[in-house]
């Protein structure tokens, strides 16, 4: 792998940049694979590169049927957080912000992770006393977060409106200054390049279109480009996830629903921190290029469209501009939508399934960014040893039948 | 009978009453002025009744005791002669019934004798909610700005009434004749819908009639 | 936007009176104390979540206050009809004529659900 | 050349000619600078007019940027608005600004300005070591340093600035039903139109421009052998006729949602003014979205016109050639002297025709095609003008302003310079790479375009119930366009049920034309890597190059090369830039365009104020605010609110206590005192409240909730909790029995409307056969509650119920008057105390209340609010909903078993999730009461309960804290809390460890803190 640095680049631009090398090949499918990952999103392409450079198993294929990173990856705000108000999900998160903290480096690929803090809004009583929950519980699992009261919210966000005559006056919030964001393209491509140099095969425009199952027991898939095998698969398909399942013969207790996103027009720095709210439903960042980074909320009904509906975006707008006054004259240039694959206590499933040697990493919902690298690692040591990784074991598909649910609606407010 | 409890919750004494938009006169106002294209005017105090069950058994009863039929088709408004009693559709088993205040619990104990032991229900919401009259060149523009019903003559002809989104709140709209539209607020929200009309139709100048 | 039917109401109304309920014709298992923890939490949260012709229920919140149920293709968001509670669908994914997506076979040599 | 200029007043206006008004003068500021243009001017064309050849820095570089475009896809001439700081806009499109008195605007980029640009110096140096993706490959070491590089990254980037003051404006939304929207009023939507409107139909037509008529304004064409524009003005006159049609100018088509949603936004002031003006005395609303569901709709939305991609192809004086038409034709501007057209086309001749007849010299005409043929080939020859054929300009020359064309012989297959060189004076350099239709609406669908080798562009996919039509469609001949609008019209007329109307046609030139040529980067003499910049994308700075180098680098997918160099997510959405990027792609993979991909796009068409998309739901209208009948009392006696829901309720009611205004703190433990010692008074109005009817209605409430129902007597009342079929607690309230088929059932007042359409979602889905009907009585009633010890002697001198406390027991309710006014009243307990819910219908709601109050001195009756409320009935180990529970906690965890019935006959909704492996485990989190150690001390909602203080983090939880307060009445704080098998810990210490680095230590006791055995509630 071409090491990348700042040396690098101005030794390139001297020969023309005639000789960059390509970040990942384009092979062709080998007839088996020790483990094949389907869906070649941040978490397909991570636990592939932590199989391969962390848990020795270097033969894989990574199967996406598009253009890898094209899904929630390319379609997220971006935001990096991990005060979870559970145990289970703030283990998990926070072991993915630990992985984060190290990233570019590890990757050699700048994913742009910027710590400049993020603060969940409190606007009433109850809001704040579920602030003062997960904050305490985030303190006491090793997750530094301070409560703040609206001056300290002001203080932090000038531009805000903290006055008592909003609607819903800010009363305070939860700061974790670690929290951030990150450059959601550069994570899929950083870890497509890490894993490609490991030696795993990402085979782009392939759709699994079945699997291989005998005796209760997983030995492939069918695809558009022939049936490849490996004992061990791993499905990591976010909104896609129920077609999987439905194709290996059992269904999840997963919705697929869109989830939309906007941004302004690129604007000059005017917002240094990320700001979640949930009682007037917005969230805001501003990324490096400029635009104001919006998520609307999820529509209720189920769709694989990538469309969601117009109100949600009004209604997102309308609470930017409640808590923002002064970005009523600012403009939206662009909204999109993905498919988000949500849960009934909206935390993931990572978990062994009905069918032996087949996983699924799934129902994320809006939180699948943030977890990226932790979702992978976990992931990885999973289907390296056929267990499930401690951090993992909790969120099995099967804690839906014993009712053991990790219940993240209640409390965290915002999921994203 | 249908072991049902009914009470009269209006007296007839010279006890104060309050109408739903009694807090928003005092804090917003009722603008007053000449070159206005919008009239607003609440009819507060009106008895408000729903109706539910079966179109079957409710429609006997309702002709005979209020003289009007039960609109059987959906969005339908009905009005007695002189306009001040009416029935209106809101789905298959409920209609809303508005009289002259002080009507609805006669009108209920009759309707309650009449339908005996059928299966029926009548709820008496007049606290509940308050009827506001709008008119004037602009009230179909108004109401554009307002609920996402489609209001123009061709979907909406006198006679018409529907249960449809006002701005953030909900609202029954009506079209009891061609130049006026009434709308039917909840009372905890009517002080919203008031600033909110107050407020789309600033651009046209209002008048409000108390 | 979905502009939606209301069998109810007899026209077409905007989504916004709507509010989406998940997936029709889930049934509460008539004697739920017989029921495993699988079946109880089959019924409570395990859904079809189909990529193409869906059955799902909605209520015209804003309006009639009537439950109903759709069919609705997810992906073209196409609604191909609405009808009562209690009625069945004329429409499903067996009877939509199209060449289903992604083929979604699999060789289910003995799975274990 | 400008700078010589500027003292020189509109050196570039043309004397004839043009849709501006020459007879009034508008003056207006750009960087500072006053300058003069006309009613009917853009910006752009007043600055053209002007001479102003930079208007802006670009992106990366710091390039010097001109106006490139005429209309919605410019890219460069991007500017900031507002002479003050409420009225800035920023990243305004200069071409799409109508041009008012006293217009202020500057360029969003440059310093110190756009003449003399430092940061263009960087540009300069540091561009070849800013190709695509650089940043990904360093700014690595150290990790620390990131943040630091990326606050100067941020800076750098951008474009204009927000506002730093609230909008003085307002904006607002019309709910428009139509049956037929056509998008666009030039040549094919007012023939659509027309064909439309003359059916009946009910149509809108919607127009992004100034003026309606679309290219057919500025036309070099006509109609019956008359201007164009003159039938643009005979069909408008006609349709504004139609009392069944809408035209909306300024209005833009911005989002095509599905089932036929559309969102057009009218800009109905930004013409006039940079705030809107007052008309007859009333503010008029800036801008306005319409809200169309349209039966139909017809896309008449034209093409865009495609530039060539050479070798400094950004230097202010490259322009597309229809746009130095529009300038000339349009604003009677010539935005040079001396022009040199590069084209792969006929259209493309149209400017040169127009620069000639305009009075300014045509270089040359540099056409891609060997052998052009065509009438407007045909005119140019005629005109004398040289045409160098098989050649195109492969460089423009020049650093602030064109100065030469580099002209050459190409071979486009070869894709290479094939014959000498030669260099070209002129300082305007038109090109023209052919048109591509605007699909950008269409793609919103999500229907995906379709490429058409014969057209050289991509056409629009299409879902139910849209058709496009004209240059839309890929039609571009004047008489197709015409015809191909009114089909359009007629077919959209059939599909909703109008019969059309015929629709005579004006006659338009039959013209000549040869076949384009598919050009779209130009080769240089130099390999692109090395050669000077060739840019796709102006304003993302993305080269041809770059392009190249993200193809070799394994971005394949035109998503992918899109991201990698940022291609078309500027505020222009690639309008211009991205077919020749997804050509130049296709080049370099060795692939066809539509085997790289299909460009999609996403609304907004052109960007849209948020302000107009939030509409009037801002400020005091952003969310309802719910009030009860007594809500002017609360105000009046100077209340602090608390949101709930949408309500409103009085929070606590601080006193002036010589001269200084309680606490919260002060005001509650005086307001818990009154109703412990004398008599409170509670707003309850704002609890749901749902009148239940039927023969059925009582086995309903056995299903519903989970205890009993079946012996509740008439006249009396029963706490009841409900669950979800999951077993965890959703919702809990009174229920009374009016008659044997009439309940009253009271909800949490946050669960009030959910819970009604949770009881209708059973009835109507399950339990259809039950015979019972449900309906909202909130608002009809008004509650009121009295509590506390004098609480009955009150209630006896206004109310004519007999109050004994043997005949009107705690749990009963009376009907009678209350102040006069019929009332119905429960003895029901939230408090603990001695109380009576007193409730009337909500008009008479302020005199009981004011009644109450002239009675109730003598007995210190005191209002409290909510927080005194959750004191009270915490001390009393009340629950509240969303307080102590979180969708995790089941009855059982709240220790109230006894309020479910276990062996009634359905299995209640609930029932059977409470038997779950995880519900039946001994450890679950369950409901407390905590007595801190010191009793001083008020432990923190939201604490977190542990065993072992000194245990390492990660320190094992078992709780936490859900209510906690400071009780008057019991002079200590004391709390709820949720512990894991806590039931089984009473008299344990637990440990508090808080932020502060304090930690709490306190007892697990019973959850009722006061009067244990009940006994006050039943004096």
């Amino acid at each position: 792998m071409q090491r990348y640095s700042g040396f690098g680049l101005v030794k390139h631009a001297l020969s023309h940049h005639e000789n960059w090398e390509r970040q990942w090949r384009n092979p062709t499918p080998k007839k088996q694979y020790d483990v094949i990952i389907v869906g070649g999103g941040g978490h397909g392409l991570a636990t592939a590169y932590y199989l391969a450079k962390e848990f020795g198993v270097k033969n894989v294929a990574v199967i996406e049927k598009g253009w890898l990173g094209g899904g929630n990856t390319a379609r997220n705000t971006t935001i990096v957080r991990s005060n979870y108000l559970w145990d289970e999900a703030a283990a998990l998160y926070e072991h993915a912000m630990k992985l984060w903290e190290g990233l570019s480096q590890d990757l050699n690929y700048n994913v742009m992770f910027s710590q400049r803090g993020v603060l969940n809004l409190g606007h009433t009583l109850q809001d704040m006393r579920d602030i003062q929950r997960r904050v305490n519980a985030n303190r006491l699992n090793g997750i530094y977060g301070e409560v703040l009261d609206a001056r300290g919210v002001q203080e932090l966000v000038p531009i805000m409106d903290c006055s008592t005559n909003a609607r819903y006056p800010v009363m305070g919030a939860s700061w974790q200054p670690q929290a951030g964001v990150a450059r959601h393209d550069a994570v899929a491509w950083g870890y497509a390049r890490g894993a490609d140099a490991h030696g795993v095969d990402i085979l782009q425009q392939t759709e699994v279109t079945g699997f291989k199952i005998r005796d209760g027991r997983v030995y492939g898939v069918h695809t558009n480009r022939g049936d490849i095998e490996a004992k061990t698969v791993g499905c990591v398909a976010a909104g896609n996830s129920g077609v999987l399942a439905n194709m290996a013969g059992f269904k999840l207790p997963i919705e697929s629903h869109p989830l939309q996103a906007l941004v302004s027009e690129p604007i000059k720095p005017v917002l240094d921190t990320v700001v979640m709210s949930n009682q007037v439903h917005g969230y805001i960042s501003q990324s490096d290029k400029g635009d104001l980074v919006i998520g609307a909320g999820i529509d209720g009904y189920n769709g694989y469209g990538q469309r969601g509906s117009y109100p949600t975006v009004e209604h997102t707008l309308q609470a930017i501009v409640e808590m923002f006054p002064i970005f009523s004259r600012v403009r939206m240039n662009r909204q999109w939508g993905g498919i988000v694959d949500t849960c009934p206590d909206a935390c993931p499933i990572i978990s062994k399934t009905p069918v032996k040697g087949l996983y699924f990493n799934c129902g994320w919902g809006t939180g699948g960014f943030k977890a990226t690298p932790g979702s992978g690692h976990v992931f990885a040591a999973s289907l390296a040893k056929g267990e499930m990784h401690p951090i993992a074991e909790p969120f099995s598909m099967f804690r839906f039948h014993s009712g053991a649910l990790i219940d993240e609606h209640g409390a965290a407010g915002v999921a994203h | 009978m249908s072991n049902a409890a009914t009470f009269d919750t209006r007296t007839d004494t010279a006890i104060p009453v309050e109408s739903p938009l009694a807090y928003s006169y005092r804090h917003s106002g009722a603008p007053r002025g000449s070159g206005y294209r919008l009239k607003l005017r609440e009819r507060a105090m009106l008895g408000h009744l729903i109706l539910r069950g079966g179109a079957i058994v409710l429609d006997e009863a309702v002709r005979d005791v209020l003289g009007i039929s039960l609109p059987g088709q959906p969005q339908g408004l009905v009005q007695d002669a002189s306009g001040e009693r009416s029935i209106q559709w809101l789905s298959p088993d409920e209609w809303l019934v508005i009289v002259p205040g002080g009507e609805e619990f006669p009108l209920e104990t009759q309707l309650r004798e009449r339908l005996g032991d059928a299966h029926f229900a009548i709820s008496d919401v007049s606290g509940g909610q308050t009827l506001l009259e709008i008119s004037g060149e602009a009230a179909r523009e108004l109401l554009m700005k307002t609920v996402i019903y489609d209001v123009h003559p061709s979907n909406f002809p006198v006679g018409k009434g529907v249960t449809t989104v006002f701005a953030k709140a909900t609202t029954i709209l009506r079209r009891p004749s061609e130049e006026r539209w009434e709308l039917v607020v909840r009372r905890s929200f009517a002080d919203y819908c008031y600033r909110w009309l107050l407020d789309a139709g600033s651009e046209y100048g209002v008048n409000v009639e108390q | 936007m979905f502009y939606i039917y209301c069998p109810y109401c007899g026209e077409h109304r905007e989504e916004e009176e709507f509010h989406p309920k998940g997936q029709a014709h889930i049934e509460r298992p008539k004697e739920p104390e017989a029921c495993s923890d699988e079946e109880w939490g089959n019924y409570l949260f395990f859904r079809d979540n189909p990529r193409g012709v869906h059955h799902e229920m909605w209520v015209h919140a804003v309006g009639c206050r009537k439950f109903f149920n759709m069919t609705r293709h997810t992906v073209s968001y196409e609604i191909l009809e609405t009808y009562k509670m209690g009625e069945q669908p004329s429409i499903t994914a067996d009877s939509q004529n199209q060449p289903r997506e992604a083929a979604a076979v699999s060789d289910q040599e003995e799975v274990r659900a | 050349m400008s700078q010589s200029k500027q003292h020189q007043q509109q050196a570039y206006r043309l004397n004839t000619g043009g849709r501006i008004d020459r007879s009034r003068t508008l003056s207006f500021t750009f960087n500072g600078k006053r300058y003069q243009g006309h009613p009917g001017d853009t910006l752009a064309s007043a600055l053209l007019a002007n001479g102003v050849d930079i208007v802006n820095r670009s992106f990366k570089y710091s390039r010097p940027r001109g106006i490139v475009a005429a209309g919605a896809e410019e890219p460069n001439a991007i500017v900031q608005l507002g002479s003050t700081e409420a009225a800035q806009v920023p990243n305004v499109r200069a071409t799409q600004q109508a041009l008012f008195n006293g217009l202020t605007a500057c360029s969003t980029n440059g310093w110190p300005n756009v003449q003399r640009d430092l940061m263009g110096l960087v540009g300069k140096l540091g561009g070849q070591f800013m190709p695509p993706g650089f940043y990904y490959k360093t700014f690595m070491a150290p990790a620390s340093m990131w943040l630091t590089y990326e606050k100067y990254i941020r800076k750098a980037a951008g474009l204009g600035r927000s506002p730093m003051e609230a909008d003085p404006d307002s904006y607002d939304h019309l709910n428009q039903h139509c049956d037929v929207l056509v998008v666009g009023a030039g040549a094919a939507g007012l023939a659509a139109a027309l064909a439309v409107a003359r059916g009946g139909a009910r149509v809108i037509v919607a127009d992004e421009q100034e003026e309606m008529g679309g290219s057919l304004l500025a036309s070099r064409e006509t109609l019956d052998g008359k201007p164009a524009d003159q039938w643009v003005a005979q069909v408008l006159e006609e349709l504004a006729d139609c009392e069944n049609v809408t035209l909306l100018p300024r209005t833009t088509a911005n989002g095509y949602h599905d089932h036929n949603f559309v969102t057009l936004h009218e800009r109905r002031t930004e013409h006039l003014g940079e705030t809107a003006p007052v008309v007859n005395g009333y503010r008029q609303v800036r801008s306005r979205m319409h809200r169309v569901r349209a039966g139909q709709v017809i896309l008449a939305t034209g093409a865009h016109e495609r530039p060539l991609v050479y070798a400094g192809n950004d230097v202010p004086g490259n322009l597309l050639a229809g746009a130095v038409s529009t300038y000339i034709r349009r604003y009677g501007v010539a935005p040079g002297r001396k022009l040199v057209l590069s084209t792969s086309n006929d259209y493309g001749y149209r400017a040169a025709l127009d620069w000639k007849e305009a009075g300014c010299e045509v270089v040359a005409i540099v056409d891609a095609r060997e052998a052009p043929a065509g009438d407007w080939v045909d005119a140019a020859r005629a005109q004398g003008i040289k045409i160098i054929t098989g050649s195109a300009v492969i460089e423009a020359k020049g650093s602030n302003r064109v100065s030469a064309a580099r002209v050459a012989k190409i071979d486009i297959d070869a894709f290479k310079v094939s014959g000498p060189i030669q260099e070209l004076a002129c300082d305007t350099i038109a090109s023209s790479g052919g048109y591509s239709p605007v699909i950008h609406l269409a793609s919103h669908t999500g229907a995906r375009p379709t490429w058409r080798d014969d057209i050289i562009g991509f056409v629009p996919g299409l879902v139910k119930g849209v058709q496009a039509c004209g240059g839309a469609n890929g039609t571009y001949a004047l008489g197709d366009v015409l015809a191909e609008g009114v089909e359009a019209g007629i077919r959209a007329s059939a599909a909703i049920g109008h019969a059309a109307q015929p629709v005579s046609l004006p006659s338009a030139e039959r013209l000549q034309q040869g076949p384009a040529v598919a050009l779209f980067q130009v080769p240089h003499e130099k390999p692109t890597l090395r050669g000077p910049k060739q840019f796709v994308d102006l304003q993302n700075d993305v080269t041809a190059a770059g392009i190249e180098l993200a193809t070799r680098e394994g971005f394949e997918s035109i998503e992918h090369i899109k991201r990698y160099t940022a291609m078309g997510f500027g505020t222009d959405q690639g309008k211009l830039g991205n077919i020749n990027g997804m050509a130049i792609a296709a080049r370099c993979l060795g692939r066809s365009i539509p085997e790289v991909g299909t460009t999609v796009f996403r609304p907004n068409y052109t960007p849209v104020t948020f302000g107009a998309i939030v509409g009037r739901h801002s400020r005091d209208l952003f969310d309802p605010e719910r009030y009860t009948a007594l809500h002017q009392w609360h105000v009046e006696r100077g209340a602090e609110f608390e949101d709930v829901g949408q309500w409103k309720r009085p929070w606590y009611y601080p006193q002036k206590v010589n001269g200084k205004t309680e606490t919260l703190h002060e005001a509650v433990a005086r307001e818990c005192l009154a109703v412990r010692k004398k008599v409170g008074i509670l707003d309850a109005s704002t609890l749901g409240k749902i009148d239940i009817q039927g023969p059925d209605a009582r086995e309903f409430l056995a299903r519903i909730y989970t205890n009993k129902w079946e012996k509740l007597a008439v006249g009396k009342c029963r706490y009841g909790l409900m669950c979800k079929d999951d077993g965890m607690v959703t919702d809990d309230g009174v229920t009374s029995c009016l008659a044997e088929n009439h309940f009253l059932m009271t909800t949490t007042t946050g669960g009030a409307a959910a819970i009604l359409e949770w009881l209708e979602l059973w009835h109507q889905t399950e339990w259809p056969e039950l015979d019972v009907y449900f309906t909202s009585v909130t608002d009809h009633w008004a509650t009121m509650t009295i509590t506390g010890p004098e609480a009955r002697k009150l209630l006896a001198e206004i109310s004519d119920i007999d109050l004994d406390r043997d005949s009107f027991k705690f749990m009963d309710w009376r009907s009678g008057t209350v102040a006069g006014v019929p009332a119905r009243v429960y003895r029901i307990s939230f408090t603990g105390e001695l109380t009576f819910e007193i409730n009337v219908q909500a008009n008479y709601a302020m005199h009981v209340w004011q009644t109450l109050f002239k009675h109730g001195e003598k007995y210190g009756l005191t209002p409290y609010g909510t927080e005194t409320m959750h004191v009270l009935r915490a001390e009393k180990g009340f629950i509240i909903v969303g307080q102590e529970t979180d969708g995790s906690v089941t009855p059982e965890d709240l220790g109230m078993q006894w309020c479910v019935g276990y062996d009634k006959p359905y299995s209640w909704i609930g029932k059977r999730a409470l038997t779950r492996s995880d519900t039946k485990r001994e450890n679950r989190k369950q409901l407390v009461g905590l007595r801190p150690k010191d009793p001083k001390v008020v432990l923190e909602e939201g604490a977190q309960i542990v065993l072992d203080p000194k245990h390492a983090i990660p320190m094992p939880m078992v709780g936490h804290v859900t209510s906690s307060y400071y009780s008057p009445i019991l002079d200590s704080g004391f709390a709820l809390a949720v512990v894991k098998g806590g039931h089984k810990k009473m008299g344990e210490t637990v440990y508090l460890p808080m932020a502060d680095g304090q930690t709490h230590e306190a007892e697990i006791v019973s959850t009722i803190f006061y009067d244990p055995k009940g006994e006050r509630q039943n004096v």
